[in-house]
């Protein structure tokens, strides 16, 4: 910070990209483009490879016993719950800082964003979980009996969401995409010109983008917000009777929040250690977004705890029993190490100013936060697809605890994996940092002799 | 940002200290209006403690009325402060600089309000006080931790004494300029409350410690303290109440009033005072943004609560349910909840032209405000008159004019204690106006100047 | 140690209020004037409601005597903010009047409503006040009451067998109202002591005809209740829900 | 608490103090499971030094004269409670027993002997000395003994024996006041079984009991008594549960608990009885023998019953359908034991006497008269000469008369002792005018009650619970039975009972009776009974005797029992007649007593006007019940002011629409509309009386007060009504019922 100097004590820590010309960005862009290397690829097919075992499993498993027994069916459930709480929620993360303006996050947002490519999975996860989902006699639905409920309604939330999470990742890349269509060799041509379509650059062409990819960021969280509202309260609370709780929906995608927050962290620490972006991913990103987790830490807690006090003082024993389903007895190992991953170990960690401001810090505590949102997921997953009969009004009887197979495990695992390679595979196409953002954001800046130093100004444009 | 006056140093210490030399004309109609109806109020609260409970309109079930409500609500306004000082402090958005000292000043005045809501409210008020402490050593009897109604004078009263901490701690600069500049009791007044500030380098920087300091510890409280309130409800087996959303949503429904009051607050002042130089149509621009933000997040809770009473279909909270949402006067109120409280305004907001109408600021947080408190008795009452099966006891709750002359009167007394805040202290801080003078900066990109500032990334 | 409790036989009880006046008799419930019926604040420990079900002529009015339930899990309880309400050890949940500070959230969360909040100074024309029971604490304004098991009774008769050196005998006391109901529908008793006529009632006709109200909440009352019978009832019945 | 208990208790009168000693377990009381902080005062309500002593007594006759104990404590009477010991009773009470303390303790008492000190009517009074009070009324009396008329309540025992003491030696008129339904019951009595005493019944054997209109559980002769076998009847018996059916105009208090209620035309309750004898006799459910005594009791031939009293004729006239009478005919004739019963408005009507009997003699068709599970008909009094049993009341028509006697000068000095024809009387019979002009008038009343009002002496008598005397209750439980009563307190103020003031002024009038004053009458009565050599109480000398019979609270002879039952005389049968055109009066009015101020002698206490009516839940004033359609039909709602006018006048009365109200039927409770009888009862409420039209019982003459048609004008003015029920009418949820019900094990 002494480095750069600023008149106060308590700004971000400035780096190295307030000192880069637009130009070293477009070269490190480039760069990125043409030199990734073998390590990426073999980690793709790794990945890849993964995600085929994933499928087989899935294929081998649950498709070919039915759908009759549910919960043969709860660990495609599980990684379908985690994409949507994780990468599906990273480019919320984007939006966010968009709309707030700050510019730090300029390097940031592709690597949130990026994520959006992996949509596919969830969705196409989603489409094989329809029949999972029970219908709507003889039980307590969210959709009141409406027609084709509840398949036709969350399926639509479904593809709108990856429409418009395709549809903020294409607009948000558009004018590197041109950069790459305009200055890459060969193969890649075909595919990147067609995604750059049109876009030259004019004048009216960035007025509009800067304009349509805040809208379209917000639109994506709009959708996002209310499929997994809908998805808490269609695979989570539906399924485990006498589990209705008005801020669960809320738990669910704030705590998704959380995840897409670690996901954009680790994401971020991978770029830095192996993509070359250490100007552009320094500590100002880490720390500012390793406060952000804690913040959300907190009100993984808060949610939470929001939750149980209601249900513990109530002491009805529809509340009882669900509390002995998911927190105190069947699934309490789970629901300690969610406890304590999601919220108590970040926040030990966390509070820590000097392990904010690191970057190994973050990374780690982003690390935890991703396990501890599997395994929170997992609880209440594994929970709802082990009740035998959800058509009734209260839990009477808990059921046992369910322990996933090596099957269940490779289905996990091989989404996660698909994912993984779809955004390895994206990494080809799409230059890191954001060349755009980040010159955009070089252009309103300006050193400035201020008393007996020299200050950075920022423009703020409205 | 072409809107900024240059002004120099003198003009803003002597433009933001106008309202402490004279007095304009409507603030007298201020002092007297507000003061008659405070009389109403202390009066009203007089009688009801000489006589007792008897003369509110409360019966069996409807124990908690209009005072309950309006205890929420001011604790609802009381959110703005924090949100506006330190949220914004924290994240170092500028123009939060002309709002933070009227905003803090009213979270303490509408937080002291609405104390004063269930103390009066209890039924035997003196002895009230003891149990905001542990009182009985001898015999070992302590306060129930387990009971919401001790939490909530906790988190109250630490939420106080930290608001006005921080309150304090942005006023001794001003305090030591108001020092220097007045004689008599000012003078004398101004010289305690400066603790000597003489605005050097170490103090410049305890101060701004302070505030950080202050923002971080207070955020906690600001959570609790709504949430706290909140669980005053939902802990309890009343239908409709025990809705575990309620901490939150209670929280943005705080922020959402809260920051509308502010809203109003700035307009007022900037008619009362002429402060357009300082509140200025960017801050309502800024500000409206954020209540767009809050409000959407308060309609998500408000609508996620309402639809899981009716998820579990069970048939005590679909009753009232059906009760609150098509039986009247509670239809009425849902539709106003829905339009005030949202339909109207942000739409509206989402219109930078309008949002930089002060005009229009000032009706639409009018609006949410009146939307809000009938949001609060929405969610109260309805419970309260038709507590579960027991239709033995279906009663109405009718308030009596003492409880309205207690609701109206608190109003009064918030207004009339911000007007002789105003006497006394700058209602915009004035070395925060300053300091933003400072960092405000023009840039040349391109052919455009762009409004830029100094470390704000 | 004793555990109270009731069993309240629907079947037998034919509304003549006698426990409602024995309860006040007994507890120097105040006088309910019109005034304080109008302002819906009347004060009946026990209270007799009448529900309709049906239509002319085909209608029927049901009896049922709502004393407080002593709920095991009393949610009236933890919300006290001074323990003014607390659980004995005897399973009786108990006012302190003088701890009371009239905040009545307990009544808020009594989902029963048997708590009942002083608006006003009880008064008594000086004469009346010769009737009152010394043994019983006259409430003031602004504190909350409730039937309390009348546990100055219990306490005498507990007091009465240390005295004389002995364990207290199954039903050698019983309540005010259980005493002056004339068809003996209500039975008070300890739970706990198998030879009491609670116990035996619990254990009999609360397998055949008993229910609790409310018994869902999970707070566990302590009084029974026997259902009307009824010949034209519903072949299914409602169990509890 | 049981009885020997209640007797070591009132023996040494110690055990009842209780030291308080917990203070010194500060901390101790924790349970061990839950982690709370436990107050360290043991409990709010703390024991008391002092002496508990508990004291037998007799409830009021109105009540049915059971036994009570009263709990003393420092001199003040606190409670009463129902004496365990008491055949009549077994330790059960009822609302108005409880609340005799409450008229103890009166604020509104007549506190010394008051005379006139202004216009008479005007309530001024000043208070004078006893002598100078008894002095005077003694002159009153000898200056014309045989135009003075003494006024009473039904009076027995030994209150009863001075009384008739007192009239025999100084010549004067008595007339005793009692609600007209109870003249016609003692004639249906005499008439159908020969007896002079009220019946009771063994409901707890029986398994059919049909009421028409008798509101035997809350107003009707003896409810406590009845509630009590009502509870076993239900549920005393593992086996069988008593079935209830209830025929009547009105589903009172009683009526709700029935299994099936069949509303009638008022009126019509002897019709449907003679047509369920037809349909047993018919089908052959009844003996021929059987039937004779009822043959007899309404002086009709079997042919006449076939032909006139066929469901199919009658129904329409009863408001039933055929069928209706026919199962209830089949469920009576089977299910027996059974009893029918028949009161309160069944016998307010002018064929009253032949309903009452039409009823009662069915109960000899299904062998039901003195068997167990039946009808149970009472002895008279064990000493019928020493200790009368009740004498019957005066018919309205005999109250008529008297009035215009003391309007004409026939009778110049009337007392009146615990009886207020003024309010209890309609006005049409002109007694309130008539005395306003008497030559004197004599209260012996603890309250100024409305006629005490036109007294110009009160010598106040004392309450209940301050005196002696011996009861005999009526109706007893099917034996002999006398109740001791005996001051519990000392007298509240300066009172003297009335048997001490009569006795007094039959000293004064120089006509001694054989007692020196109350006390001594109770025990040498007492002693008689010794005399019979049987009964519950053995002793050798008359103070052990006493003492005993005090604390067991009375005498009783479980063995006598009432011989055979024989109808007396036929009654035939007949219809009822009401004043008012029906086009132009469309409804019936139906007074009804209220169920906890019973006729208004209740009124001025204010436990009892404060407990809700129980099926309007309705306290401390007076209304009318309306249907709901019928109610929708004029326009008119819960707590609307509308005129209920008669042909005998009209009063202003607040709506409720009552669920179970008949489309044609106006209900209005008794007991309030005072306008004097102390702050609690004074100016509240309507007196349905006002507005009955002076319809007698054809045979008895007594008052029909369900014999008058009504209609309802609007006022457009609305009232508050005082009730309990929340604001809206309290149906049951059908998810959630509070009152579960289920079906009887079968
Ligand atoms: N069990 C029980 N214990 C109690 C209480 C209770 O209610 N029950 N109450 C408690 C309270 S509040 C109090 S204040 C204390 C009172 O406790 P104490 O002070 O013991 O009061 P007393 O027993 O009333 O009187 C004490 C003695 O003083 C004598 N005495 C009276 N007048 C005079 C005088 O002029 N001179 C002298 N020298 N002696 C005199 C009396 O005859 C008596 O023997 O008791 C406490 N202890
Ligand atoms: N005749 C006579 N009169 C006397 C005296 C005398 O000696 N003789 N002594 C005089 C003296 S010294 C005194 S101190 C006064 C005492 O007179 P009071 O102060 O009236 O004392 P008590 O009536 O014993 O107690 C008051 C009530 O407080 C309640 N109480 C106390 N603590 C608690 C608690 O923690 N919780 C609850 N719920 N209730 C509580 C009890 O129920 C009790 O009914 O009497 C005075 N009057
Ligand atoms: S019935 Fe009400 S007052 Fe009684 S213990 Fe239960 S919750 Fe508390
Ligand atoms: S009213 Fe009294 S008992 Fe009830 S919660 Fe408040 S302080 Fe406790
Ligand atoms: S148990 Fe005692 S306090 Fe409770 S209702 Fe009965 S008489 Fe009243
Ligand atoms: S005293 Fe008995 S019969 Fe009468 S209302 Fe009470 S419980 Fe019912
Ligand atoms: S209650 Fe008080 S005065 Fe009585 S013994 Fe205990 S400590 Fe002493």
């Amino acid at each position: 910070m002494a480095r750069h100097t600023t008149a106060v004590t308590h700004g971000h820590e400035l780096q190295r990209t307030w000192e880069l010309a637009p130009r070293d960005v477009l070269d490190a862009g480039l760069r990125w483009v043409r030199t990734l290397g073998a390590g990426r690829r073999s980690a793709a097919l790794l990945a890849l490879a993964l995600g085929i075992a994933g499928a087989i499993a899935l294929v081998a498993g649950p498709v070919l016993s039915g759908y009759a027994n549910r919960q043969v069916w709860a660990y495609t459930a599980v990684a379908f719950v985690y994409l949507m709480s994780t990468a599906a929620a990273a480019p919320c993360l984007s939006t966010a800082l968009r709309v707030a303006r700050s510019h730090w996050r300029r390097p940031v947002n592709r690597a949130a964003e990026v994520w959006a490519v992996t949509l596919v999975v969830p969705l196409a996860l989603y489409l094989l979980l329809m029949g999972t989902l029970p219908g709507t006699e003889n039980r307590l639905s969210i959709w009141f009996g409406w027609p084709l409920s509840p398949w036709l309604w969350d399926a639509i939330l479904m593809a709108t969401l990856a429409g418009a999470g395709y549809f903020y990742l294409w607009l948000s890349s558009l004018p590197d995409l041109a950069i790459v269509r305009d200055q890459a060799e060969g193969g890649r041509r075909g595919l990147i010109a067609r995604l750059a379509g049109a876009w030259r650059g004019s004048h009216r062409q960035w007025r509009m983008l800067e304009k349509v990819v805040n809208n379209a960021g917000v639109l994506y969280v709009l959708v996002y917000v209310p499929t997994m509202t809908v998805l808490a309260s269609d695979f989570v609370i539906s399924m485990i009777p006498g589990y209705f709780t008005a801020v669960f929906p809320a738990y669910f995608t704030i705590s998704s929040f959380e995840a897409g927050i670690a996901l954009t962290i680790v994401t971020m620490a991978v770029l830095r250690r192996w993509g070359g972006q250490r100007d552009y991913l320094g500590l100002e990103q880490f720390w500012a977004l390793g406060k952000m987790l804690l913040a959300f830490a907190l009100l993984w807690f808060y949610f939470w705890w929001s939750e149980f006090i209601i249900f513990w003082y109530g002491r009805t024993p529809r509340e009882i029993s669900v509390l002995k389903y998911i927190m105190a007895d069947t699934y309490l190992w789970p629901f300690v190490l969610a406890f304590a991953l999601n919220f108590a170990l970040p926040l030990l960690i966390l509070m820590w100013n000097p392990i904010r401001r690191s970057i190994a810090g973050p990374t780690i505590v982003a690390g935890i936060v991703l396990l501890g949102n599997l395994i929170d997921r997992i609880r209440l997953i594994s929970a709802g697809f082990s009740v035998p009969d959800i058509t009734q009004h209260e839990l009477h009887e808990i059921p046992a605890a369910y322990i996933p197979n090596v099957l269940d495990i490779v289905i996990l695992t091989g989404a996660i994996g698909g994912a993984v390679a779809l955004v390895l595979f994206t990494f080809r196409v799409l230059p890191f940092p954001s060349i755009w953002e980040v010159t955009g954001g070089l252009w309103l800046r300006k050193h400035l002799p201020y008393k007996h130093t020299r200050v950075i100004v920022v423009g703020k444009p409205e | 940002m072409q809107e900024r006056h240059h002004l120099g140093e003198e003009a803003i210490t002597r433009e933001l200290f106008r309202p402490l030399v004279s007095t304009p004309a409507m603030m007298w109609v201020g002092f007297i209006g507000l003061g008659a109806v405070l009389a109403i109020f202390v009066f009203a609260v007089s009688w009801m403690i000489y006589w007792g409970l008897g003369v509110t309109g409360l019966q069996r079930p409807n124990m908690w009325g209009f005072m309950i409500v309006n205890f929420v609500f001011w604790i609802g306004i009381s959110h703005a402060g924090v949100m506006i000082s330190a949220i914004l402090r924290l994240t170092q958005a500028e123009w939060r600089r002309p709002v933070t000292r009227a905003a803090e000043v009213m979270t303490i005045f509408s937080l002291m309000t609405a104390m004063l809501h269930p103390v009066i409210h209890t039924g035997r008020p003196w002895r009230t006080l003891y149990w905001v402490f542990p009182y009985d050593f001898w015999r070992n009897l302590w306060p129930d931790i387990r009971g919401p109604l001790v939490w909530d004078p906790s988190a109250i009263l630490t939420y106080l004494t930290g608001s006005t901490l921080f309150l304090y701690t942005t006023l001794i600069p001003d305090m030591a300029l108001a020092r220097d500049r007045t004689t008599g009791w000012r003078h004398v007044l101004y010289t305690i409350l400066a603790l000597g500030w003489r605005g050097n380098e170490r103090q410049w920087k305890m101060q701004t410690i302070a505030g950080f300091l202050l923002s971080g510890l207070i955020l906690p409280v600001f959570v609790s303290v709504h949430s706290i309130v909140s669980w005053d409800f939902a802990v309890s087996l009343v239908p409709t109440w025990h809705a575990t959303v309620f901490a939150p949503y209670f929280v943005i429904g705080a922020i959402h009033s809260g920051v509308s009051a502010v809203v109003t607050l700035m307009a007022l002042m900037r008619w009362l005072f002429r402060f357009e130089h300082y509140i200025r149509l960017e801050h309502f621009d800024a500000i409206g943004r954020l209540l767009i933000a809050v409000g959407t997040g308060w309609l998500w809770f408000f609508l996620l609560d309402i639809f899981f009473a009716i998820y579990p279909q069970e048939a005590r909270e679909l009753e009232i349910m059906q009760f609150r949402l098509f039986e009247w006067p509670f239809n009425v109120l849902t539709a106003l909840i829905f339009i005030f409280g949202y339909f109207i305004p942000v739409p509206i907001w989402v219109f930078q032209r309008f949002r930089r109408n002060v005009k229009i600021m000032f009706w639409t947080s009018i609006a949410v405000n009146v939307g809000m408190w009938a949001e609060r008795y929405w969610l109260i009452k309805p419970g309260l008159m038709r507590k579960y099966e027991w239709t033995f006891d279906w009663n109405w709750y009718r308030p009596s004019i003492v409880e309205i002359s207690i609701v109206m009167g608190s109003f009064a007394l918030v207004g009339f204690l911000l007007l002789v805040f105003a006497k006394i202290f700058p209602p915009i801080s004035v070395w925060e106006e300053k300091e933003g003078v400072h960092f405000a900066q023009q840039l040349q990109v391109g052919k455009r100047r762009v409004s830029a500032i100094v470390r704000e990334f | 140690m004793p555990r109270w409790g009731m069993v309240i036989d629907l079947d037998r009880c034919i509304g003549c209020g006698a426990c409602v006046v024995a309860c006040q008799a007994e507890n120097n419930v105040p006088i309910n004037t019109e005034d304080v019926y109008h302002q819906r604040r009347a004060i009946e420990w026990i209270r007799l409601e009448r529900y309709w079900e049906g239509e002319y002529p085909d209608i029927k009015a049901r009896y049922i005597p709502v004393p407080c339930m002593h709920c095991q899990n009393a949610p009236c309880e933890p919300v006290c903010p001074v323990y003014a309400t607390y659980h004995t050890s005897e399973g009786i949940n108990m006012q302190v009047y003088n701890r009371c500070i009239g905040t009545r959230y307990c009544s808020i969360n009594c989902q029963w409503h048997v708590r009942f909040f002083n608006f006003w100074e009880p008064k008594w024309p000086d004469s009346l006040k010769n009737q009152l029971n010394p043994n019983v604490t006259v409430r003031s304004r602004g504190v909350m009451e409730k039937c309390t098991f009348c546990i100055q009774r219990i306490v005498k008769a507990e007091h009465q067998a240390k005295l004389e050196g002995r364990q207290l005998r199954a039903d050698e006391f019983t309540t005010a109202c259980a005493q002056a109901c004339p068809t003996d529908a209500i039975v008070f008793g300890d739970l706990d002591n198998p030879e009491s006529r609670v116990a035996r009632l619990v254990s009999t006709a609360v397998n055949e005809r008993g229910y609790r109200l409310l018994e869902d909440l999970g707070t566990e009352p302590s009084v029974y209740y026997l259902k009307k019978v009824d010949l034209e009832a519903p072949v299914e019945e409602h169990s509890s829900h | 608490m049981r009885r020997r208990e209640f007797l070591k208790l009132a023996a040494t009168s110690a055990t009842g103090a209780v030291l308080f000693t917990g203070c010194g377990s500060i901390g101790n009381g924790n349970p061990p499971s839950e982690f709370k902080i436990e107050s360290p005062v043991w409990n709010p309500n703390d024991l008391r030094y002092g002496r508990d002593a508990w004291f037998a007594t007799a409830a009021p006759a109105s009540v049915g004269g059971y036994g009570i104990i009263v709990r003393v404590f420092e001199g003040r009477a606190k409670k009463v409670e129902g004496n365990p010991d008491f055949p009549i009773n077994f330790g059960r009470s009822c609302a108005k027993a409880q609340a005799l303390v409450q008229e103890l303790y009166h604020p509104d008492r007549v506190g010394a002997p008051l005379r006139l000190a202004g216009q008479r009517g005007s309530g001024q009074y000043r208070a004078v000395g006893w002598d100078e009070a008894l002095g005077e009324v003694a002159s009153l009396i000898r200056q014309a003994p045989g135009s003075t008329l003494l006024v009473t309540e039904p009076l027995n025992g030994a209150l009863g024996a001075i009384v008739e003491q007192f009239v025999r030696a100084t010549g004067i008129q008595h007339a005793s006041l009692e609600p007209d339904e109870r003249v016609v019951l003692r004639e249906a009595m005499r008439r159908a079984f020969g007896v002079e005493s009220f019946p009771t019944l063994d409901l707890a054997n029986a398994r059919l009991l049909v009421s028409f209109s008798a509101d035997f559980l809350h107003t009707w002769i003896s409810p406590v008594q009845f509630a009590r076998a009502y509870g076993a009847f239900r549920q005393g018996r593992p086996a069988v549960r008593g079935t209830y059916y209830h025929v009547g105009p009105r589903l009172s208090g009683t009526a709700a608990n029935a299994d099936r209620w069949l509303p009638i035309r008022p009126g019509a309750e002897g019709l449907v009885a003679l047509s369920m004898a037809q349909v047993m006799l018919e089908e052959g459910l009844v003996e021929e023998t059987s039937a004779v005594p009822f043959f007899q009791a309404l002086g009709l031939t079997p042919d006449q019953l076939a032909t006139d009293f066929a469901p199919e004729r009658v129904a329409e006239a009863t408001g039933l359908s055929a069928e209706q009478i026919r199962e209830l005919a089949r469920a009576f004739a089977e299910q027996r034991p059974s009893i029918a019963i028949a009161g309160t408005s069944a016998a307010a009507s002018t064929n009253g006497l032949f309903n009452l009997v039409a009823v009662f003699a069915l109960n000899y068709l299904v062998g039901s008269v003195g068997s167990e599970g039946g009808l149970i008909l009472n002895p008279a009094s064990p000493l019928p000469d020493e200790l009368p049993a009740n004498r019957s009341g005066d018919a309205y028509r005999h109250w008529v008369e008297l009035a215009q006697q003391i309007a004409g000068g026939q009778i110049t000095t009337v007392l009146v002792h615990r009886a207020n024809p003024v309010y209890s009387l309609p006005p049409a019979s002109g007694f309130r005018d008539a005395l306003r002009g008497a030559g004197s008038v004599v209260s012996f009343s603890s309250f100024r009650d409305e006629t005490t009002m036109l007294a110009d002496l009160v010598l106040p008598d004392q309450t209940l619970l301050e005196q002696w005397g011996l009861v005999v209750p009526d109706p007893g439980p099917g034996y002999e039975v006398v109740a001791v009563q005996q001051p519990v307190v000392n007298p509240f103020v300066d009172s003297r009972a009335f048997g001490d003031v009569l006795i007094q002024l039959a000293a004064q009038l120089g006509q001694p009776l054989p007692w020196p004053n109350q006390e001594e009458a109770v025990r040498a009565l007492a002693d008689a009974l010794r005399g019979l050599g049987r009964g519950n109480v053995t002793a050798e000398n008359p103070r052990a005797y006493f003492v005993t019979m005090q604390a067991q609270g009375g005498w009783w002879d479980e063995r006598a029992r009432a011989g055979e039952a024989r109808p007396q005389a036929a009654t035939a049968p007949a219809n009822p007649e009401f004043a008012g055109e029906p086009g132009q009066f469309p409804f019936y009015l139906l007074p009804f007593p209220s169920d906890s101020l019973g006729y208004g002698e209740f009124a001025h206490l204010p436990w009892l006007q404060g407990l809700p009516e129980p099926v309007s839940t309705n306290v401390w004033g007076t209304w009318v019940e309306i249907n709901p359609r019928t109610a929708r039909d004029i326009g008119v709602e819960t707590g609307d002011l509308v005129r209920v006018v008669t042909p005998q006048g009209s009063a202003e009365l607040p709506v409720y629409v009552n669920p179970a109200a008949m489309p044609d039927v106006l209900s209005v409770p008794m007991g309030q509309g005072h306008t004097a009888f102390g702050r609690y009862a004074e100016g509240r409420g309507v007196n349905p009386l006002e507005l009955v039209a002076p319809q007698v019982e054809r045979e008895t003459g007594a008052l029909a007060w369900a014999a008058t048609r009504c209609r309802l004008e609007l006022t457009g003015r609305r009232m508050r009504i005082a009730r309990f029920e929340g604001q809206i009418p309290a149906f049951q949820l059908e998810e959630f019922p509070i009152v579960q019900v289920t079906r009887p094990r079968s």
